[in-house]
């Protein structure tokens, strides 16, 4: 790497570092703003025993769910997995752990993971299942659990433009997960649909800064619509 | 007569005021937006990072970059703001949203709610709900009084996993808009044509009854 | 207010409700980004024992410096106060109290209070004078201590344009604390150097979404420089 | 001879590496971006919101909300990006920076370190330094060895009140570049000029001091 440039050939080289039993965070709220591309080449690569920390795990076919069909994916960290019937099969069998966090609570450990803050309180889960087990304590006569931060072996994101630097701009609600997530990984690859030069995007209004960011790609999109809801034009 | 799905929706509609941020989840409570009270203006807020929720959008309109927490396709209004999930969830867990509607299997005398998991059955997962009922301070419930079988939803005490501790104070159901407080239901309205005995019938958690129980009126 | 209008007529309006006693947050870094005419509107309403939580407290005559000269000011959270001369006088005199807290953990503290975090953890401060008293605990071999939220009465910041519906976008480094500081009061208010109709901002770009903003008002800046540093050009 | 503050700086700009993003605090600190060895970019970080700081404004470009964390007009290179003091810490705290710089009244051989407060003097705050020091994995502490009046200012352990606890693990003096390990220093370069005997009289902590230490080049 030259200075800042993060900008690398292709995807294989987008993914070196990605082994077997590692933690890899992705980005994406349903089919909407997920890295198709990188999640394409982990399943070309066939890493495996990985855990996944995700809102989702995508659909049958798309998505995280390619993950699923080499048996790539070992346990599961979503706040939802309600839209794939291969992910349900393989839960049934004992060969895919899931552990189910609030979508908050998902949004802020990675937040937090990337934000150097181990653990924090949140009223969220307290009395439910999620607090079992969980250290609670009272603040102002509420209570709350404490949540652990979570960090990733590896990360990947995906927006809209990305400057060569690795400045990232999200477009519309695709930017979901994709910034905490893009903080908290050791390593953070992103992937755009247009790579502009540094000075073309506005300073202060880059959503993600180019420091989180280790690894740049361009690529194609499908860009799935899990629920097509139109109205009478 | 039980409220039909519109009614539910329009009476909970009725709590809405001018100026409210209002987060509705997916079923009946998506219905409200059908039923903004004449003169008041809210905003609608969907937790995947999207504040100011328009209409769906018209086949032109569609794009894949802008979906709501069902992850339907939808629209901005003007004066929308998008943002991250953290952000979103900043915003619902710091109490700044004005009001949440949402459905539930059970709630009971303490305002606990069971919403999202029935063990022996696949659990899919809650997705934003435990944020929600634990970050509003204004929420409403809606469901059905009782299931299919006559079996009572407002309970002693819920027996299904919570979604939330003691964070519910309205419910709305088929048969009636009910309050929590002080570890007690609280009759307040009850569906036209419907008996107070009936309500009480189909209640299992302890429920005061005040000598008047307005009908509602549609 | 009808609907989500927030603008107001005139500064009075803007700090309708503030009361002795309370405490108030206000965003700028220095003398950059602050709300210079809300301040002065606090000078002119006369609020005393006023606990002060910014970054810093202005400078003599500037800012929120202003309120030191008529007492208005019982104690001020800051990250540093080295700017002031009246500031050192009135420490000193004991009619001033200070509470330092580290410039990373203010500006957290605001952000969890506004997300309804009651407490956090941090390395920063652990095993000096910060961390006294305060809670520690280990993660994975690292020591921190727990940081509690901060909320405001009041919240006052200052952004360059706002929508009627209080969408805010702050103008290049003028951003600084302003985000959190809107967030974390039970009141907040914010000045901008125009108002602008909704619509007029793209959505993914607004800093500070208009459900934290409780009244709006336009207003006029010195914008004073505190250290004016250039080059030859 | 001891260092001046040109070749402080310069010494701690040898530990520059290409891709670095860089902290750089008030004093001797700054002056670290003059000496920026050829071939090596780096980003410099302010903390109260900006990555890419440019140099300072010529008249023209003087803009009130463009300032560094020393509160100086800057500009923004191309590339940069401009945030919330929120996120500038996260970015800190989380270890996102490669490097930073700072100054230190004291520093001790467990890696401790006093830089923001005499007690007796008006205490003014700590502002960034205490999350600076916490945040990163990577710093460089600048001062002079000993003060004026020949006292160490590198101690078995620090006299005043800490900024940071075990965080430090080098130091450039204007006598010595030291590295600190294991609970002793570390003795690693010399001051041109300067004799192993007078840094070690002037060193009050352990100190390991190799068979060969080399002199700093110029």
């Amino acid at each position: 790497m030259a200075g800042f440039d993060k900008v690398v050939a292709n995807y294989a080289e987008a993914m070196v570092g990605l082994e077997d039993g590692m933690t890899v965070l992705a980005g994406g709220f349903g089919l909407c703003g997920i890295p198709e591309n990188l999640i394409n080449e982990i399943r070309r690569k066939g890493t495996r025993d990985l855990t996944v920390v995700s809102n989702n795990c995508g659909v049958d076919g798309f998505g995280l769910g390619v993950l699923l069909e080499d048996r790539q994916i070992r346990k599961m960290v979503s706040s939802y997995v309600g839209e794939n019937k291969l992910f349900e099969e393989q839960l049934l069998a004992g060969i895919l752990e899931v552990e189910l966090t609030p979508q908050g609570t998902l949004a802020e450990k990675m937040r937090a993971g990337g934000a150097g803050i181990p653990a924090f309180f949140t009223a969220t889960g307290y009395g439910t299942p999620v607090g079992e087990g969980k250290e609670s304590r009272v603040f102002n006569g509420r209570h709350y659990i404490m949540e652990e931060a979570i960090v990733g072996d590896f990360a990947i994101v995906k927006a809209w433009k990305g400057d060569r630097f690795g400045n990232l701009i999200y477009r519309h609600a695709a930017q979901n997960f994709n910034p905490m997530v893009a903080t908290a990984g050791k390593i953070t690859v992103a992937e755009v649909e247009e790579i502009v030069e540094p000075g073309e995007l506005e300073p202060s209004q880059v959503h993600t800064p180019g420091i989180y960011i280790d690894r740049l790609i361009q690529g194609h999109f499908e860009k799935r619509i899990e629920k097509r809801t139109v109205r009478e034009g | 007569m039980a409220l039909s799905r519109e009614q539910l929706a329009q009476r909970v509609a009725r709590e809405l005021e001018d100026g409210y941020y209002v987060n509705l989840g997916i079923g009946i409570p998506t219905l409200v937006a059908n039923y903004i009270p004449e003169g008041v203006e809210v905003m609608l807020q969907s937790e995947n990072g999207l504040l100011g929720m328009g209409p769906f959008p018209t086949e032109e309109q569609v794009d894949a970059d802008m979906v709501n927490a069902g992850k339907q396709t939808v629209t901005a209004i003007k004066g929308a703001s998008i943002f991250s999930s953290a952000e979103s969830f900043a915003m619902i867990r710091g109490g700044h949203v004005d009001l949440t509607v949402l459905g539930a299997f059970e709630v009971d005398v303490e305002g606990s709610i069971a919403s999202y998991m029935i063990p022996g059955k696949l659990i899919k997962g809650m997705g934003g709900a435990m944020d929600l009922v634990a970050g509003a301070d204004n929420i409403i419930v809606t469901m059905t009084h009782a299931s299919k079988h006559g079996e009572s939803k407002l309970l002693p005490r819920c027996t299904l996993p919570l979604t939330g501790f003691g964070c519910i104070r309205k419910v709305v159901t088929d048969l009636a808009y009910i309050e929590i407080a002080d570890g007690r239901f609280w009759l307040r309205e009850r569906a036209p044509g419907v008996s107070v005995d009936e309500i009480v019938r189909l209640t299992a958690g302890e429920m005061v009854v005040p000598e008047v129980v307005p009908e509602m009126v549609f």
